[in-house]
């Protein structure tokens, strides 16, 4: 499809759906509100959205739809740290129903025990698979879930008095990078490590940042380069022995599950993201779903409010709602979470149980693994730090050597595989790895699938060789060619909307009719 | 369960395949790929979890049964918003984000995920239109993040500490951007007058430390402030930022805040075309003006279109990536993560279908209904509304005069199948009332709340004026809500 | 209702558009354009329907609101079947059939619609591994008109007149095909012994004249045909062709029709993944062996694999379409329409989600908890087993020894929320038990038919065994049948 | 996607669904019933079904989907005779619910009052609109529906002893071919009217052909040219007077709504196709459905079960389900017909009403003749007969000036056109029309889209004329290329389904490795 930027489609006076009329009734009562409203609250022009038939839209949107490559369609391994599984249908199919989408968050407990037992239990299957104490569901995503671990250790440490004394927070090169941001807007001083000779994470260097002024360690591991620590209780103790506290990053958990728990490691506070290792979609980029499970000495400061199992005497179960104490960090996102994600993660668990959480984990270990001896095969490619060691769940690769034979990126390259409808991320915080491509099979592809992504990347290598013009001037089969990324970093240029766009381009008002930027950029 | 364990979700567990797989890596067992957990780190035992439902069938009868206890407002009439509300969302939008293509999808890049950024693309520029702002991100995680994050902004861009909050705010909304914003900035709440915004005590706070001045319209109470110009004029005199969060429900009929004089507009998306998922479907937008100094300052991804080979051809991308998380870590803005991307759609195909007229009349509507309910509800004897201000979608009433407490109308009412509003006072009620509420249904809340007063009728003392404005006046800083008493405490701070 | 009408679906009323039409079609207006349709036929009035809902917010609370009014068998536990099966449908055949490009496609070409074709290609092909054929057709209309074409390709094939009906049919079945047929066929039942063929009585009634014999398996109650080998040994020599109608549903642990004997396999594919829809989603398939005798009689289309221009590739097209009414109107075999598609493509999806391991199970199961159902019902005093067949997924039960009659059971069942079968006899019942019937499900069943039986017990006379048989030879002939009466009608003709 | 045929995934031991296993008290008491079937009943091999996970199967069937080209997603317009319109999404969501996707249709009637009441509304609404004075929806799809309407009259004649005499059936050229087939099949001698000089239908060769034999003629009207009949009356006055019936094909009826009905010009019988007319979608093929409207004189005998609706002495509505009378045809399908279509229907109208009804039938009127004029620019294009005059809704064009100039048929252009996104059908039955494209926009597609293809038209067109070869080799960009559709009349290589495919190119139980016939071929 060649499909125009919706704005281009407008018809006046077509419409894409009718609002019900206000009654008769209504209307006599209350007279015209419209012209009724004080001056200067009445809109003077009508906001410049497109006028289409209904079927239009949705024909606009479904080719964007076809434009698009979701997680159901491609082989996707090649978006690594994302954990990109396979979301069962029933799931979707599950939460279609009114009686959870028209759910309001304030009716009766009462009328709400479905889903109100669906969270409690969900708190506690994450519990027992964390070994902590309490979950709560609340967040959004990864990242937030990463902001209410920092917010609850910066409540900790105020809780006792530390809370002036302790500035620091400790993170690793290879821990998302949202960890190191969010302790940064909570206020605090980031220290990163770096990983020592071998690639693990360098406990001597984390022992020489620790101190009284230490608040927390924020730690992913596995790391996103796929390599376990094995001294993490160590790293944990070692901050425990300066009264820090231990967050850990569960992100990468998907090759751990039934293996290792991150309380039986000592960690204080750690999050899961239900989008990568509980398997509810990735949505275009969210709504995903956060999970933060924390100790018994941390759980007065979960966010609120709680979802609580009440037992009558009768030995009737109710579950109910209750605010959180003044030592609670609040309300970090609207009343409970993301529903329709934390009925999917219940679903999926309960698709596979502890046996079925345990084979998961070890499958997806056992394809990383299985691509691991694919990819070192080919050419070029090669898996820095940890050299001959097995690896979790995924790998960060680098293309270094095929880069310095041939001059291709790996970015382009990643482009290139978009041509065989291929995923592969180029985004890969921090370039630490040069030429870095990061592979994460999961448990959800077969073994046919990874040899099919596994020959495309040999492929592609190979032209990256033999004709490596057609790698570069890639994508040649894509709905759109190669792009001017380079307008986007140029404030007179970029355009974020389309009247922006119309305005620098076309100056204001004028309809577009080419892509040519007007003389008179605004 | 079954020997050897095998899954539909797990195909490399077919026996065959597993040990073939494992030929490859030379490993004898998957075992080997652990070599790196500590013993003393492995569980030694299986997880204790309840016993799962392989069978698809079995697992859709167990989550359906538990569902099946749920009463939602398609069997309850409800009247309930305060932060979610219930809105009508057209089939299309629901097909469209239900597509595998989108459902599944996640950081894409720009060409073999074009169908993502020109969504999203649309969905910062149909928002941009019904705000009347040329920047839109994409979406984070909801209203509370969003104005946090521009009340962040603010701070960041003045450098000063001190902000002015001139309207009521929901308590859990409050909670939150304090605890989100404290290192960095001061709150100080104006009380309103009447509803809303105190045009002379803010005049009087103003000064040349106060970053921000924080609205929100409609408020916490469904009031649209009425000076918003006023008062940012003001505010602009003395070096400070408008942050407004506000719901764009309405603006199809309303004046958009950024031709009111604001400089940051933050709110929720959750009225665009999201279903209310017992509260968990929000996003939150961040709009300014085509400003580098505002635009700089924001965390959140903003999707930019671009030329490409093919003169005439428009591709998309990342407008200033180098601002973000991603590429800065620490230094970079705030953080930028997996947020809410396909509520972002859903609200660009949701304004995509309604267009101008359809939100024109959707925005009258919002005005009409609750104008009518407050007539009704003003109606009973006893029952006063507990301000004089324009009201959009939601407002509140104080039955104190006719006997009864909010608690105790909420109780008696849902014996009915009713959800008459959500207590925000001892005596207060705020009422939400939707394009899903007809006239019937405001009527038949309106006569099962008088039947209420008239049996309360003899057996209560009289209420004074002046304590149904005490109570009004105490909206916020003593609101006594199920969910979120963090308030107080937050405020108290 | 709006001036100028306007209208979400017809985007061309919007009236600049209306006018630029018009004018470029050099008509004044819309009239002119009817000026072939003669002024007395012309209705001059409105039409006399319900006032609409353009508003798609009403339309689905008015539609909504009258489907609110059934009770589904999710609200009633249901032992009904006759026809009409509930069968487990896994949300991945959901998610495929309601793709828009499925959903919405029609009578595309083998280039932009490869994906049907390929699609229906695999569903022929699936079918045809279940049922050991190699050739099955795209689905016709449903069971009833696959055995009817069967039986009149055999007719064709022949050229003889005479059917001999081994089993017991469907009434409305035996309705539909007796109607189709009449014309070149004639149909003569053979009754059944036991609850299925009396091969001694079909051997004397088989000769040079006859065109057939059709069988069904499972019957209409149930029964399978244990005797297919050696009566379809005997039919062929007797020249006549062998037509089975079946439901495949129990192909993964029983012997395919083809296997023993059968010429001309047809049924229903309702049972493979399609919900039950009050009846309304059936879907006919003819499977035959590769041969052009059999093939060019088919009037069905039927989807081949082909190379193409690229070495390896595959196509897909027509297979002999020539013989099809659309090539040859009248000469063509029967006809060929619109007809189910769209259920083969889910029935396709299906098979291939259950795999051969899937079949098998669940094939057993078939067995297995109707075999519990019928031990559970026999044990209760004055209920036997109409029959000592071998049943797949239905049986009959007679409950006069226990003085009740069918009609009373359901009657009384039904004030408990079940739904205790269908009515075959003034004494029987039809119970039917699949995967979405647990034990569970089956011992409450028991247990309300015993209480029922206890209730009757001082008030009636007892039944003698003679009475029992006598009506359960009557089954087909005599049935009570609440739907289709037409049965007594045709079988007399 | 280059996606293989499904067989060619398979992985032993892979699963795509589980079936709840049997309960332990279950096989207890009935014991292995497997093992206990008796001799040759147990099926001695599994069947060959291929065994994938159930990503996998999502996937392949997710991009076969990608590779057709649904009416949502295309300006299918190209599909003449067909009435691709608009089918709304809210009506796919309305039916989704268990309140009808699990209802049986033998449940007690006083739990089906809903679907019974849509059932009785739409009967009633399609005798308004038709002017009948009952309604059927048993049939599956127009061609069912066709049968029926033969059934009828078939039962009819024989119910007033003229069975034996009436063995004619008389149709036109233009109507659809599934009248002479069903006639025919119904046992009766099929009489084929063609077109006057104008194109009109020959009303001299109808009184010719009309005779004391005719049982009835079964007519389309519009015909598939876009030609209304404007002697219509006449035609069924002229066989009225010989004692037959007059049935009226109304799957064109979509101009016609509200303008003209059937009744009125006199017809006993007619039937709808609810997927072209009444919006349900065409799902591949069907279902569709048929609704078959009746005078007075023909309601005995309609198929049953018929939907009744009761009013009780103190006003209470109840439906209910009742059987038809001995002069029935009995029955048609399997209980109520298309029950998910029956429901999209009853809302499409109900979204609609009168006024939209009429405005939909103008629209798709104006749009056709909109089109008419586009079409008619293009050099090569016709619409012969009626010249000048106006048409319904769709019209039969003819690209034979083309042809002959260019040598480049109708079927090719319609192949060519596939590389611009666009369908265009190139089955015409019969071919009267020399190189005949018939083209139907309905009311549905904007003017903006109709003006797309016909730009789209217009470049094949040029194509022909200046790049011939372009044309000639399509299609270009297709998930396939250009099939060997010889192979598929070659009894000796057609392969009907996989196993046969296997079994005559590879030799059977051999697994595919090429696409070339083996040198054995069976």
């Amino acid at each position: 499809w060649d499909e125009p930027v919706i704005f281009e489609l407008s018809t006046p006076g077509e419409r894409g759906v009718f609002v019900t009329p206000i009654e008769p009734g209504v209307r006599d009562a209350v007279g015209d509100v419209v012209a009724a409203l004080p001056a200067g609250l009445r809109r003077a022009t009508p906001p410049a959205l497109p006028e289409l038939g209904q079927m239009r839209v949705l024909k606009h949107y479904l080719r964007l739809s076809q434009e698009n490559l979701g997680a159901d369609l491609n082989v996707d391994i090649g978006q690594g740290t994302c954990t990109m599984k396979y979301s069962p249908k029933i799931n979707d199919q599950l939460i279609g129903t009114p009686q959870l989408t028209a759910m309001h968050p304030l009716q009766d407990p009462a009328d709400a025990q479905g889903v109100l037992e669906i969270v409690w239990s969900l708190e506690r299957m994450l519990a027992e698979i964390s070994g902590m104490d309490q979950v709560s569901l609340h967040t959004q995503g990864g990242s937030a879930a990463i902001w209410a671990n920092i917010a609850m250790i910066r409540a900790y440490h105020e809780a006792n008095g530390e809370g002036e004394q302790r500035r620091e927070v400790i993170t690793t090169i290879f821990s998302h990078p949202s960890n190191a941001a969010a302790a940064k807007a909570a206020g605090y001083e980031v220290i990163t490590i770096f990983p020592d000779a071998e690639g693990y994470p360098d406990l001597a260097a984390l022992k020489a940042a620790l101190s009284p002024r230490t608040a927390a360690i924020m730690v992913t591991n596995p790391e996103d380069t796929g390599i376990y620590n094995p001294a993490i209780k160590q790293w944990v103790d070692a901050a425990h022995e300066v009264g820090a506290l231990a967050a850990y990053d569960q992100a990468n958990a998907n090759g751990i599950l039934g293996i290792t728990r991150a309380r039986d490691a000592g960690f204080d506070v750690c999050h899961f993201n239900l989008h990568k290792t509980f398997s509810t979609p990735h949505a275009c980029g969210g709504p995903g779903a956060g999970a933060n499970a924390v100790s018994a000495a941390l759980a007065p400061f979960l966010p609120g409010p709680r979802v609580v199992r009440e037992v009558a005497a009768d030995g009737a179960v109710r579950f109910d709602l209750r605010d959180t104490d003044a030592r609670s960090i609040g309300s970090v996102a609207p009343f409970h979470g993301v529903i329709p994600n934390i009925v999917r993660a219940y679903s999926w668990i309960m698709a596979l149980g502890a046996e079925g959480l345990l084979a998961a984990a070890e499958i997806a270990v056992l394809n990383n693994n299985y691509l691991l001896a694919k990819v070192l095969e080919i050419p070029g490619a090669s898996a820095p730090y940890a050299a001959g060691r097995r690896r979790i769940e995924q790998v960060r690769y680098s293309w270094q050597e095929l880069f310095e034979d041939t001059g291709i990126s790996s970015e382009e390259i990643g482009i290139r595989m978009t041509d065989f409808g291929m995923h592969y991320w180029t985004s890969h915080h921090p370039y630490v790895v040069p030429q870095p491509f990061t592979l994460e099979p999961t448990e959800s592809y077969s073994k046919a699938e990874i040899d099919e992504y596994v020959a495309v990347l040999a492929e592609v290598a190979r032209e990256a060789r033999e004709t490596p013009e057609v790698v570069r001037t890639a994508p040649h089969n894509q709905t759109v060619h190669h792009t001017h990324h380079d307008d986007l970093d140029d404030p007179e240029r970029w355009a974020i909307t389309w009247r922006a766009y119309q305005r620098k381009y076309f100056g204001a008002g004028t309809p577009a009719s080419a892509a040519e930027p007007a003389e008179t950029a605004a | 369960m079954n020997q050897p364990f095998t899954h539909p979700y797990l195909p490399n567990t077919a026996p065959d395949v597993k040990q073939a797989m494992l030929d490859a890596t030379g490993a004898a067992s998957v075992a080997e790929f652990y070599a790196d957990v500590p013993d003393e780190l492995r569980l030694s035992r299986p997880l204790d979890l309840p016993a799962p439902f392989p069978a698809e069938q079995d697992l859709a009868r167990h989550v359906r049964g538990l569902l099946a206890k749920n009463r939602s407002t398609e069997d309850r009439l409800s009247f309930l918003g305060h932060g979610t509300y219930q809105h009508y969302v057209p089939a299309v939008v629901d097909e469209v984000i239900n597509r595998s293509e989108f459902l599944t999808a996640y950081a894409g890049e720009p060409y073999e995920d074009h169908g993502r950024f020109q969504a999203l693309f649309q969905y910062q520029s149909l928002m941009a239109e019904l705000l009347a702002m040329d920047v839109v991100n994409v979406p984070t995680y909801d209203g509370y993040q969003a104005t946090a994050t521009g009340l962040a902004m603010a701070g960041r861009i003045t450098g000063r500490r001190r902000v002015l909050v001139a309207s009521d705010v929901l308590p859990a909304k409050y909670s939150k951007v304090a605890d989100f914003v404290r290192v960095h900035l001061d709150l100080e709440h104006v009380p309103t007058v009447n509803g809303t915004a105190d045009a002379a005590a803010i005049a009087a706070r103003l000064g040349a430390d106060v970053a921000a001045v924080w609205f929100e319209t409609p408020s916490a109470t469904g009031a649209v402030e009425t000076a918003l110009r006023a008062i940012s004029d003001l505010a602009h005199e003395a070096g400070a930022i408008v942050v407004v969060g506000t719901d764009p429900i309405g603006y199809g009929v309303l004046t958009p805040p950024a031709e009111q004089g604001a400089d940051i507009v933050t709110g929720d998306i959750q009225s665009l075309g999201l279903h209310q998922w017992y509260g968990g479907a929000h996003g939150g937008f961040i709009a300014v003006a085509d400003d580098p100094t505002f635009i700089m300052e924001m965390p959140s991804r903003l999707f930019g279109l671009a030329t490409t080979d093919v003169p005439g051809e428009v591709g998309f991308g990342d407008v200033a990536y180098e601002r973000t998380s991603f590429a800065q870590r620490e230094e970079g803005k705030e953080w930028v993560g997996t947020a809410a991307a396909l509520w972002g759609i859903a609200a660009g195909v949701y304004l995509a279908l309604m267009g101008p007229q359809g939100m024109a009349d959707l925005g009258e509507l919002l005005l009409a209904r609750p104008r009518y309910a407050q007539q009704r509800l003003a109606a009973i004897p006893g029952v006063v509304l507990a301000d004089g201000a324009l009201h959009l979608r939601e407002f509140t009433v104080n039955v104190a005069g006719a006997g009864l407490t909010a608690e105790g109308v909420v109780e008696a009412l849902r014996r009915e199948g009713i959800e008459p509003g959500v207590v925000v006072g001892e005596h207060t009620l705020l009422v939400c009332v939707t394009e899903l509420t007809s006239q019937a249904d405001i009527d038949r809340l309106a006569a099962s709340l008088a039947g209420l007063a008239t049996a309360a009728d003899a057996s209560t003392t009289p209420v004074t004026t002046a304590t149904i404005l005490e109570e009004q006046n105490a909206l916020v800083s003593d609101a006594v809500l199920p969910l979120a008493p963090e308030l107080t405490q937050e405020q108290n701070a």
